[in-house]
């Protein structure tokens, strides 16, 4: 997969959040194959312990920073700065949430810093909702991909509109990465199908009993939906198809 | 004395003191790997928070990337 | 998984129905890491070239003979007894079709073979509709496991009512391999997740676009929706959890 | 002569034929291996074909295994 | 509607399960326009205040006395004929209990009892699962209608296997009663949309907070169900069509 | 139902586009028991026969005009203004679409549209997506009304997304309307069963067989679906719930 | 006396006691319209109920219509 | 003459002629009823239709109602 110019092999970026501890993280990240995971920007906490950037670089991750937490496109725009200050990378998620209740985006809030970091020579990625136009608007405005949710974020309630996914899919120019609403392994398969390049998921896996175990399956998960939307699946048929020659039957 | 609003609190900085010495006084690591700094809303370089003095009543916020996300 | 005290790595049975021709059939076996395919019993016909249990057995796997075609207990009974004689295994894939318009199992007839084949010492895996009562019934007169449609043969549907399936799975003490409907990795994957033990695939693969790509495809769903129904996948929640914590919001 | 029917179809045999000649009359490879007899309904061991003659009128299915199911 | 050549003017059946009391019953009779309602046959309880033969036919509705509580034909045929006696009708809704867990019927032993009851003089109408090929030999075996299920039993969940039905109502020549598993009004409206000829409500009545309010509800569901399967409803489209027309568009 | 502290009977809105011709459209609308009817604004045609204002107004509705076919705000508010001055009403049915493939709306240009009619004195109903946060939005800045659609402007889909349109409802102070993606009555009963205060239909029963009939159809089934919304329908359970007792069983 | 099982219960009645006493002992309404009877799993129609006697053990069954259904 | 976009379409009227002539032209029915105008973008009261000359070149929209929506 091709984002901005820079080639992935892996189709699964990792969300940070949720992880009991920084071990925990690690080892999801590594059975992950991610190569990219995410990180917020919050106040320094001198008692912190671990550094979270050692663990993900550690782990073989590069660090995407994004601007959890933000309601309006002015502190967005400039978490993003203080972000490719802090951590000398101009690709950024872009998050704009527009209520705390739903976590989902504020359309408007949302294009507005998109535009303004694109001027500012950000690589923007930003966390959208499944509206195929405002998908649309976030490519116009140069965003290197769209990251539509399948359902709110940390509801695992999957994807709830294929129908609004697929519009995207069909009309985008750059990446569609599903963000947002994968509960299981079955979700990020059919992220895939659809035709999604790729899939983000944090809470997914971070919140499992095993988390380690649920990144492996859900890194099985997005390779099995590529392979399948590239094998050219059969069509859906409302009776059956004989699977065996009816040509040859005995008669007893 | 200065008084700032560091990572929003009231804190007394000595007269003439840098941003470097606010993002001290923050708790950041020494090397600072990670972090960066607004003062009243604007990102400050790092190369500029040795030569940057900080006035009363400026917002200072210092941060570094923590777990999180989506 | 075990059946009737046998283990297997694989928990995807191959169906051999609607391959192009023996080659592709072999590629895709392969690529299916199955251990197991089904056959059917039909005339001999002198002019037919290459033998399938050459190039199944040549590829690794074993033959599974099923009584695809027979719409009476009796004549089910009858060809799982040539089946024994012929490929010299007392396993039998059973099928008993209510009709050829939907393919859709026979209860009574099923479960009337099926306890007669088990009388006579064959080891039944019985195709059956969704009902768990049946699938009780099925289990009750001694099948080996029990092979719960997703949807109609060959329909490429999927899981039609998941709910029926969670049923099964639940009060069955015999393995639950999904038989029939599967059109795509997603479909197997969500079929181990409600915690089928197996899945059984025949056209979602011989008819795909590229079979041996499909065959991995759903090889690796498999193992995704297995890794996740054991990793403990989060619940749905109708609201949005964040994964990002509140504390330490800078204030711009 | 002895007629028969062979996998659906009218066969003449000759008198006092067995069924290991039907099934090669069916076109069974010579081993014949993977191949199994239903006469009248009635599975006939392998190793009883040589030693039964069939009778006039009598229905033999001789099957093998083929791509199939599901 | 017509069954076993009588006809109705409505298409909603009421049982009378569940209702607080026989007042309450009563009133939720009269809303729904039922012509028919469900009774069980119990042991006489002494203790027992007013008849609810009294109250059912007080409200203009007739009884029909179903097999409840049966888990064999045995137990199914006695509880008819004594039924019979009775209440001196002939017609019977006929349950065969799988288990008490789902309460789903137990299929081999209900067309068991179908058929014994059939040969007995009775019009059956039985309730059966959604397997279409079990509702062709229902019908097969003379029953007078066939009465399947959307969903369990008080379960409220609707129909979850449209398909099914949909497969059920093509192919047969009775009519066909949904029952059990209606929870709502657009539920019944549903089933009439998918050919159904009638449905059968007891819970989704009896429990809701407003017996009376739901009973009207369902019942004018019942009938915008039929109004609109009449009424050659719109194609589904993947895309959008334009209510308005194109040409005349102002340019300003 | 109350929009800008008008009284309305019917909780059913009547799209105008479709109708094969004005003599179907008088006779769905008095079956519809609507008391608003869209109209577009178009270029005088010369050619045109019979008024549409005459045949709306005699068959007892009003006239809502809309600004169906703009693609921008500025289009919109224009379109309005001229409405306002042709018809005499300050109301007005704001569309602004994103593109003519799905017509879905423009989240910025509705919401830039919509500030600015208010702002000019007009009661605006904004035609939206499914997004709650647009949704609340648009109440923030005036609407007298949202108007979420279920799936696209003429797709007959249904509800797509019922869990967006719940948090619609959930959070709204003003009416919600469901407006478009209504196939049939079922659907329409589910939109009030959600929560929405009204639906509005224009294909579903413009381009249905008998346009008339599913007029009737969907009138009862909003009216249904209302009546089961505050009767206080049962909750949904995995499991069965017997609507017979248990006590009283005869053992034979 | 003769026992009997009555609804599932012990119960005594009567030498010679006929089903119709069964009927009232079980506390069927008089006129009993809406009761049916099964003895030893057979029904026994109404107008046989006067002139039936019970006999020693044997396992009546008294049913009236109740609210129920589906 | 005064040429002007009239729906759309290049149109020829009289020098001097009113917007209320460019409604008749475009074909508007008589009373008018339902009938709004738009002049280069504005909307022109109907008040002022008789009293308003059209300038050569200016764009004029004469709509009414008609079946649509949604």
């Amino acid at each position: 997969m091709e984002i901005a110019g820079r080639t992935f092999r892996s189709r699964l970026v990792l969300g940070t959040g949720g992880f009991r501890n920084l071990g925990v993280m690690a080892e999801a990240a590594r059975e992950s194959g991610a190569e990219l995971a995410t990180v917020a920007m919050r106040r320094v906490d001198p008692t912190a312990r671990g550094s979270i950037l050692e663990v993900i670089e550690g782990a073989g991750l590069e660090v995407l920073p994004n601007t959890a937490g933000c309601y309006t496109a002015r502190d967005a725009v400039t978490t993003a700065r203080l972000a490719r200050e802090a951590l000398g990378t101009d690709w950024v998620k872009l998050e704009v949430i527009g209520d705390d209740h739903t976590l989902l985006p504020d359309p408007a809030e949302l294009l507005d810093a998109a535009e303004t970091l694109v001027a500012d020579g950000f690589t923007v990625l930003p966390y959208t909702n499944d509206d195929p136009i405002l998908a649309r608007r976030l490519e116009d405005v140069g965003c290197a991909a769209v990251m539509p949710l399948g359902s709110p974020i940390g509801s695992g309630m999957g994807l709830l509109n294929t129908y609004n996914l697929r519009l995207i899919v069909e009309r985008a120019n750059v990446p569609v990465i599903l963000d947002a609403g994968v509960g299981t392994a079955s979700d990020a398969a059919l992220a895939l199908e659809l035709g999604c390049d790729a899939v983000l998921c944090a809470s997914a896996i971070s919140r499992a009993e095993d988390p380690a175990g649920m990144a492996r399956a859900i890194r099985l998960g997005v390779e099995a939906g590529r392979l399948a939307q590239r094998a050219g699946r059969i069509p859906k048929r409302l009776y059956a198809q004989a699977s065996t020659p009816e040509e040859g039957r005995a008669e007893f | 004395m200065t008084v700032v609003t560091l990572n929003g609190a009231e804190k007394e900085l000595p007269e003439g003191a840098t941003v470097e010495a606010a993002v001290r006084a923050a708790g950041a690591p020494e090397h600072g790997r990670g972090v960066a700094v607004a003062v009243d809303g604007e990102v400050l370089p790092r190369g500029e928070w040795a030569t940057t003095e900080i006035q009363e009543g400026q917002k200072v916020e210092v941060l570094h990337a923590v777990q999180g996300g989506q």
